[in-house]
């Protein structure tokens, strides 16, 4: 690092927006704006391309005759942080957030990702500093009601899942698989049976079921589906060996899909010495309708985030816990949430009964914020209400695709479950890819469905409503989906080819960003 | 149920339209045995009223760290976090959307990634970072899985004065691999050799700074021996304001930085969510574990955002992927960046220049106690004391004054020989001079 | 009322939005949108157009054998309220704000309206229990505390205006008005001058002025303004008589000036036997640095809305504290904030030293949420602080005024104090009006400047940028009113005049709506 | 200073740009005798976590109603509200903007105001409603004047079931013109006769429905009766919730009805910021006080709302407006839209109903104590009880037990004779069973 400031020359205030870019002149042309604004969507600028020296967001006293004792390891020069006051701050972010869709604005149909509303007693009850302002090495006895929170939980999870033993530690999603095909290993391992190195793994699998599994030493066999986008169970069971160490299938499948062969898989997993881990992502459809246990799953995982409605913020945090089968419960991480003679206590050691333990995933017991809204979640739906979740979610999506069956066309015969598939045939003789029918819908208002996955389906568009939505807006989106087939009819597939036209910004060039990586800002200078 | 918008006149109106005679007709493929009957055995809906009852009286049975003279840290650390940081996180545009896979929309999220990116490259000193992962601790463990891939070495040492939790978790995820992990014993008077350690097939060393214990040095020696035999260093640090005051770990010759971003960022949470920090040297970008935020333009040539160099990742690259990560801690981030933005230079800067001092005011306190002994001599805001007892019970006991007095060294080492009598001791700036008194009072009418 | 469900037939689901209007079908043309949205800019209906029975957003229990003892005043049929659930409610209201700018979103240079930053701390601390949870009724032992913060506020108020009283119940500035115009009026009734009936109010002052004086039995006698935009001081003195009861006098004027004679004007009042009412709307300009009990005023409010930075909230709540010199002091409204022997207590009776009170403005003693806000802001920014409120205020009005001196008009010359003015006369020959120049302003990513205020100047446009704005933002106003006018050199006055163009809504009818007024939603069949 | 923006370089620049020397120059106008040197006399500025511990610190010499039994209602109430309202309601675009005076970027402030006055139209059971006013008690002040100018008669007569406070603020009001309030004498038991006041120049008699001490009473012999002799009738409601339950004024022939929302919009908040309701006959509506959202279309066709008919108000009409009222209570107007939108038919007439049976088990806890009588026979969640003592310093006992116990009719009643025993209790939904009792039992304990 240089001893300079590397912010560099600072750019004269009030010069052309960078993001205005080579696209300004046409903004500034007639029908454009002179600032490159359009009312309320306002460029903005980095965080970087702002600050000044003097200028601070804080009021920090400077300590009086500050005397360092940190060896000699002082920081030297300018870190390169820009100054900014709190209105600045402000502004800056709630711009940004107005160039993002979000399920409080519409309808979010990303298929996979249970994108439900997001109750605000969740967000008030986790910053309850009774919750929030725990710190996670206090003193057992001041954390009683955390743990008791933590243990309810578990109870709530036991119930759904029918599973006898919860780890809520995983952080998320793929730390949960992570957590699940680890349990599996070591219980191979002790059995004496570490030569099992082999997991069979659906093409239509989320990318993290294979990464998981290889990340835990195993090898992928992938097993192919059939025509009605199931698992192909003669295929699966001719895979079967002594060298098999699990099954890795979503259930509902990720073609929105219930495996009705799954008792019989789970048989034949069995019979070869193998567990059955069950992706519980899609648990959204089934939650209160279908105990896990009862199909023969060993171990599932689940994600708070999707089925008990903790809100995805732009990406994470998440939250993973982990149902297990009594075969499995001993290697679950640490810590163990354990009754001991003082109250709740958070077992740190492998030993005793918690000797199995595959060990520790992350720093601390868990994603606790996430817990507080799911439980808060579960206690306001209770069983009545979390068996409906499931029923409408299902229902929604089964009105989707009845909707929407002559008009695009279903990769599989109905019914699904949560979410329905749709595959490019119906667009292709208009030469429009499932991305520009995804970017047109971008500009009907809707946040597109997830598109180009699962793999098994050619430009694949799947549609996950959830039970949140009320059926106007499920009839905006099937009448937006229909009145974008008709203009295609009508000979408009370039206005699709060339969508989205309203979005704060057009379509963006995906290859660029990956051929020339520009990974951060930097000052000017450098 | 106030959550579910379809009403009994929809379902059947939607019913007719599938052409099914009632919800269980969609429900076919599940085998008959599975299914239940009726709602399983737990308690019915509730209005919010109850269930906020509820929630608080399970909130009440704990005590804030805020509402006690807290000294707790040791990998979690307690910072006073500006109201708009949660006001603006709180905006349904950033709390409600979903990973930005789809950026003419997503703009507002991938931008604030792409200046958290650079916020983090700035302070660790690298030169790239990611769009976060879960936490200091599985982002070290994804450190380490790096290092191997990057050198196709096997050995990874560990420090001694690595958080026990941090080097744990390194040792879940290399467990089912032919990794080899060396740990060092726990080093609480700051003696290990490391360079010493290091061997031909050594893929990094992983060392924290400042150290569990508090201890702050300069890593630029190891560096060097690290880069001499040619294995990567990966620095931790688990206290990210220190990077206010102490050399970043680039200046210092690291090659992977990993950081815990709590304490600016979601703050205490008993635990979770954190926000995982990760940052590297360029060349090594296509290595590099999570999500990464890219500069481009769109069709009329304006600047814009989108994640990039995703064929590193799993949905991509699937069991070939640099990691399983998906979801991270995107909204952690943005508390983050958003602290970050207020706090600017000056503010960061100062912000650990008033940790610091608040945190030689502690020392000298404890140190003024018969009996006690602080260890370190450079530190940052926190220390490790030799209490003449042990420190688990007396923790306990001064709980019950609303003192949190530190964390016991045997509480994160359980069992381990020569830790019980060690308290591990922090402040910072929301530690106020009368707690800092209450501290030594507490300790001296305990130890009396 | 009828006893059927008020609502009408119900609108078919998917059905087009009523908003889209005739004009939807320009959106379904080939450059629009089939939906009439346009990507994050979504169409929302009203409440009432979305309802369904059977559907609500909370979850309440029905109380078990009820029995009313309401005495037969039963409610009969049925409201007509609409049922949503919570997601609906939520995606409702966050549609519509996304139809509205803020000072969050960019500058909102609003003269007169002082639209500065609103800093979250204040939103926070209001929230407390300890104030938000108060009954104004509850045992005066157990709100110690609230008393003692506005007793704190008293005293800042105090110091900062050099006044002797602080009558804090008014709920908004006109009712700061009106208790001050009433204790003048008290004053004179008390003291034998019951005949005096006049109050002099310059042609410049807000429409308060005059609306509160009426209701306070005066008469309003208008007084004009001279060449640089202050009081024409010799008309004022001129129509000075004994039926003069005060002087209503903004200042800083509503001209963004100060008027420089002030201690003459107020010396000439108080020398007729009248009171000096000011207007301290404009309080921004000067605390810190100018104590009105300096100048001679008798009396002043304050919006704490405004100079205090309690948000606006898209029109209110206010609070208007005002300020009384001693000969005033005895007529502030009930309640008292007095220190009794049990601590502090509000005396609610016109006894004692109360016993000249004009009464009571409203239920309960003032708007406590503002107070906290208020008293917020003044510790973070402290005495010195606010008198760099002050300072960076007027330097950003000033130089507002010189950048645009030469594109726009300015009604006077210079130096203004924290907001600048402008006529219309530069937009005459363009044939564009002040109104067409604001709404191409909103085009340009900012709200306009207050158009129409003051009377005295010809389309007037004052302009308030306040303190928390930084010179990069006032940079791009500049930019964007240079621009504009380019723009208006370069023939496009057209442009300026259909303006705004890109906004949620383009130019409303308001003749329409006050000729043929909707003032509610009605069912269809009505 | 964190919200101030502008940087020492940026002054000198700005002051360059101006010509001027210093910030001084700019205040040359302000007499030289009037300039302060120095800053006055207050504290310095101080960082938020300062600012914050001294708010915390006033707020915790507080008791919060929701920590203590609270029976407190006399024209505030506690209603339980749903999280979302107060998380919408700080939505930036709400709470940081002005009144909706540029109509095409301020469509969502105008859409809710519309949708807010059709609420208090229905609820109320009125034609039509303004966008509000500061609070009901200067409302019923508003209505005055508006009876006074729609009847061009000068007498007010004002009903001993009026809360005084409301009755006081109508008094302040009309003071200043020649209005003749006559005000009757407060009335516990319910036995007053209005329809036995009017006179040929009544302007309006104003009634409150449940009245002060909680009685609920049919207006529509009064209302004939007013109409008979060409006087309004004003209804004035405290306890919005009633509205669930009991017939609305619009039913019962009121002509102008006033209501407080804040029950079911901005809560408590110690009196204030409040929300005034106010609605009246079409034909009335340009005598009508406060702005009004109207409907209408822009240049596309679309429809959209707009201010109107604001030739009533002061900015247009100054001396000749209907009220000088600008600033109103827009974002409790807002809360309370979004709290009724969440209610529904099903939910606004619920929580009445559970206010009523909650009131109905607290007056027959209260009548079951020796020596306790209830006065109402018809009430909503409010009844007043005859003690066998003075009920002020009965209050203040109880509140050292955490009980508040109800307002003491002396305190809205000052040396008021027969007022002392008076005690006004109200339970609300969120009044619990156990809290009942422990009321219940502290006045057994109190009066034993
Ligand atoms: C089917 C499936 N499995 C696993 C995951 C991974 O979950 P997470 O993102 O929480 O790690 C996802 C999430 O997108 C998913 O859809
Ligand atoms: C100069 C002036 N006086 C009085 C007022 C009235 O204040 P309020 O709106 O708080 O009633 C205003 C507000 O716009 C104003 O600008």
């Amino acid at each position: 690092m240089s001893t300079e400031d590397p912010r560099g020359p600072r750019r004269p205030a009030g010069a052309p927006l960078p993001g205005a870019g080579a696209g300004a002149s046409a903004d500034a042309g007639p029908g454009g704006t002179v600032s490159g604004n359009r009312a309320l969507a306002i460029e903005e600028r980095l965080l970087f391309e702002q600050g000044e020296a003097g200028r601070c967001g804080v009021d920090l006293p400077e300590p009086a005759n500050f005397k360092p004792r940190i060896g000699g390891t002082e920081r030297k020069g300018a870190i390169g942080l820009p100054g900014l006051s709190e209105p600045e701050v402000v502004r800056h972010f709630t711009r940004l957030s107005q160039k993002n869709y979000a399920i409080d604005a519409g309808l979010f149909p990303l298929g996979s990702c249970t994108m439900k509303h997001n109750p605000r007693l969740n967000e008030k009850m986790a910053r309850l500093p009774g919750f929030a302002d725990l710190h996670p090495l206090q003193p057992e006895s001041t954390v009683q009601g955390a743990l008791g929170l933590m243990a309810a939980l578990v109870d709530w999870l036991k119930a759904l899942t029918g599973m006898p033993a919860i780890a809520l530690p995983p952080a998320a999603g793929a730390q949960g698989e992570l957590c699940g095909m680890m349990t599996i290993r070591a219980a191979h391992d002790a059995g004496g049976q570490d030569a099992r190195r082999r997991v069979l793994v659906p093409e239509s699998a989320h990318g993290t079921n294979p990464a998981t599994a290889a990340l835990c030493g195993y090898h992928i066999d992938p097993i192919p589906a059939n025509a009605r986008g199931r698992v192909d169970v003669a295929a699966m069971k001719a895979k079967l060996g002594p060298d098999v160490a699990a099954l890795m299938l979503t259930n509902p499948n990720t073609c929105g899909l219930f495996e009705p062969d799954i008792v019989e898989i789970a048989r034949a997993i069995h019979d070869a010495g193998a567990y059955f881990y069950c992706d519980g992502a899609n648990f959204n459809a089934i939650v209160g309708k279908v105990r896990p246990a009862d199909l023969g799953i060993d171990v599932m995982h689940m994600n708070l985030h999707k089925t008990f409605s903790t809100p995805h913020g732009g990406g994470g945090p998440g939250s993973g816990p982990v149902a297990l089968a009594a075969s499995l419960a001993p290697y679950a991480p640490l810590p163990w949430l354990v009754a001991g003679p003082a109250g709740l206590h958070l077992q740190e050691e492998a030993t005793g009964a918690a000797s199995g333990a595959i060990g520790r995933l992350k720093a601390f017991h868990g994603q606790m914020g996430m817990f507080v809204r799911a439980y808060t979640y579960m206690l306001s739906h209770g069983s009545d209400g979390l068996r409906q979740v499931a029923e409408d979610a299902v229902l929604a999506a089964n009105y989707l695709l009845a909707s929407l069956k002559d008009t695009l066309t279903p990769a599989f015969p109905g019914p699904c479950m949560h979410e329905c598939l749709f595959d490019d045939e119906g667009l292709r003789k208009y030469d429009v890819s499932t991305l520009d029918f995804a970017k047109a819908l971008i500009d009907e208002g809707f946040h597109p469905m997830t598109v180009y996955f699962p793999l098994v389906v050619h430009g694949a568009m799947l549609v996950e409503p959830t039970e949140t939505e009320p059926r106007a807006e499920l009839d905006r989106f099937i009448a937006a989906v229909k009145g974008l087939k008709a203009r295609l009819d009508a000979g408009g597939a370039d206005r699709l080819k060339t969508a989205p036209h309203f979005s704060p910004r057009r379509r963006l060039d995906e290859t660029r960003a990956a051929r020339q990586p520009v990974l951060r800002w930097s000052p000017p200078s450098r | 149920m106030r959550y579910l918008p379809l009403t009994p006149d929809d379902r059947r109106a939607m019913l007719a339209a599938i052409g099914a005679g009632s919800v269980d007709d969609l429900f076919v493929d599940v085998p008959a045995s599975a299914r239940l009957a009726r709602p399983v055995d737990l308690p019915k809906h509730a209005g919010e009223m109850e269930v906020e009852r509820a929630l608080r009286a399970l909130a009440a049975r704990n005590v804030p760290a805020g509402e006690a003279a807290s000294f707790l840290g040791a990998g979690a650390y307690r910072h006073f976090i500006p109201a708009a940081v949660d006001h603006l996180i709180q905006r349904g545009e950033f709390l409600t959307s979903y990973t930005p896979y789809q950026p003419e929309i997503s703009q507002g999220t991938l931008q604030y990634l792409f200046e958290f990116q650079t916020q983090v490259a700035l302070i660790s000193g690298m030169e790239i970072a990611n769009a976060s992962l879960y936490d200091g601790a599985s982002g070290a463990a994804e450190a380490a899985l790096m290092a191997r891939r990057v050198t196709r070495r096997a050995g990874v040492i560990a420090s001694g004065g690595l958080h026990p939790h941090w080097r744990d978790t390194v040792a879940t995820h290399l467990n089912w691999s032919d990794a080899a992990l060396t740990a060092a014993p726990a080093d609480p008077e700051g003696k290990e050799d490391l360079a010493a350690m290091l061997r031909d097939d050594t893929a990094c060393v992983i060392v924290q700074n400042p150290d569990v214990f508090g201890r702050v040095r300069d890593l630029s020696p190891l560096a060097r021996a690290c880069q001499s035999r040619g294995a990567l260093l990966i620095v931790c640090v688990a206290e990210v304001a220190s990077l206010g005051l102490i050399a970043p770990p680039g200046d210092m010759g690291a090659d992977i930085f990993v950081g815990e971003g709590q304490g600016l960022g979601p703050g205490l949470n008993f635990g979770g969510p954190y926000l995982g920090l990760f940052a590297t040297r360029e060349r090594f970008v296509r290595q590099m574990p999570g999500r990464i935020a890219g500069e481009t333009v769109d069709a009329d040539g304006k600047r814009g955002w989108v994640l990039t160099l995703s064929t590193r990742e799993q949905h991509i690259r699937r069991e070939k992927a640099t990691s399983n990560i998906c979801t991270n801690s995107g909204l952690c981030a943005l508390a983050f960046t958003i602290h970050m933005a207020l706090l600017g230079e000056e503010g960061f800067r100062r912000l650990a220049r008033i940790n610091h001092a608040n945190a030689c005011r502690m020392a000298d306190r404890l140190a003024a106690i018969k009996g006690v002994a602080v260890l370190n001599d450079a530190f940052f805001n926190e220390v490790t004391v030799r209490l003449p007892v042990a420190a688990a019970p007396l923790v306990d006991r001064l709980a019950g004054q609303k003192v949190f007095a530190g964390v016991p060294a045997s509480r994160l080492y359980p069992g381990e020989a020569g830790m019980e009598n060690l308290l591990i001791s922090c402040a910072t700036e929301t530690t106020r001079e009368d707690e800092i008194e209450a501290l030594g009072r507490a300790l001296e009418g305990a130890l009396r």
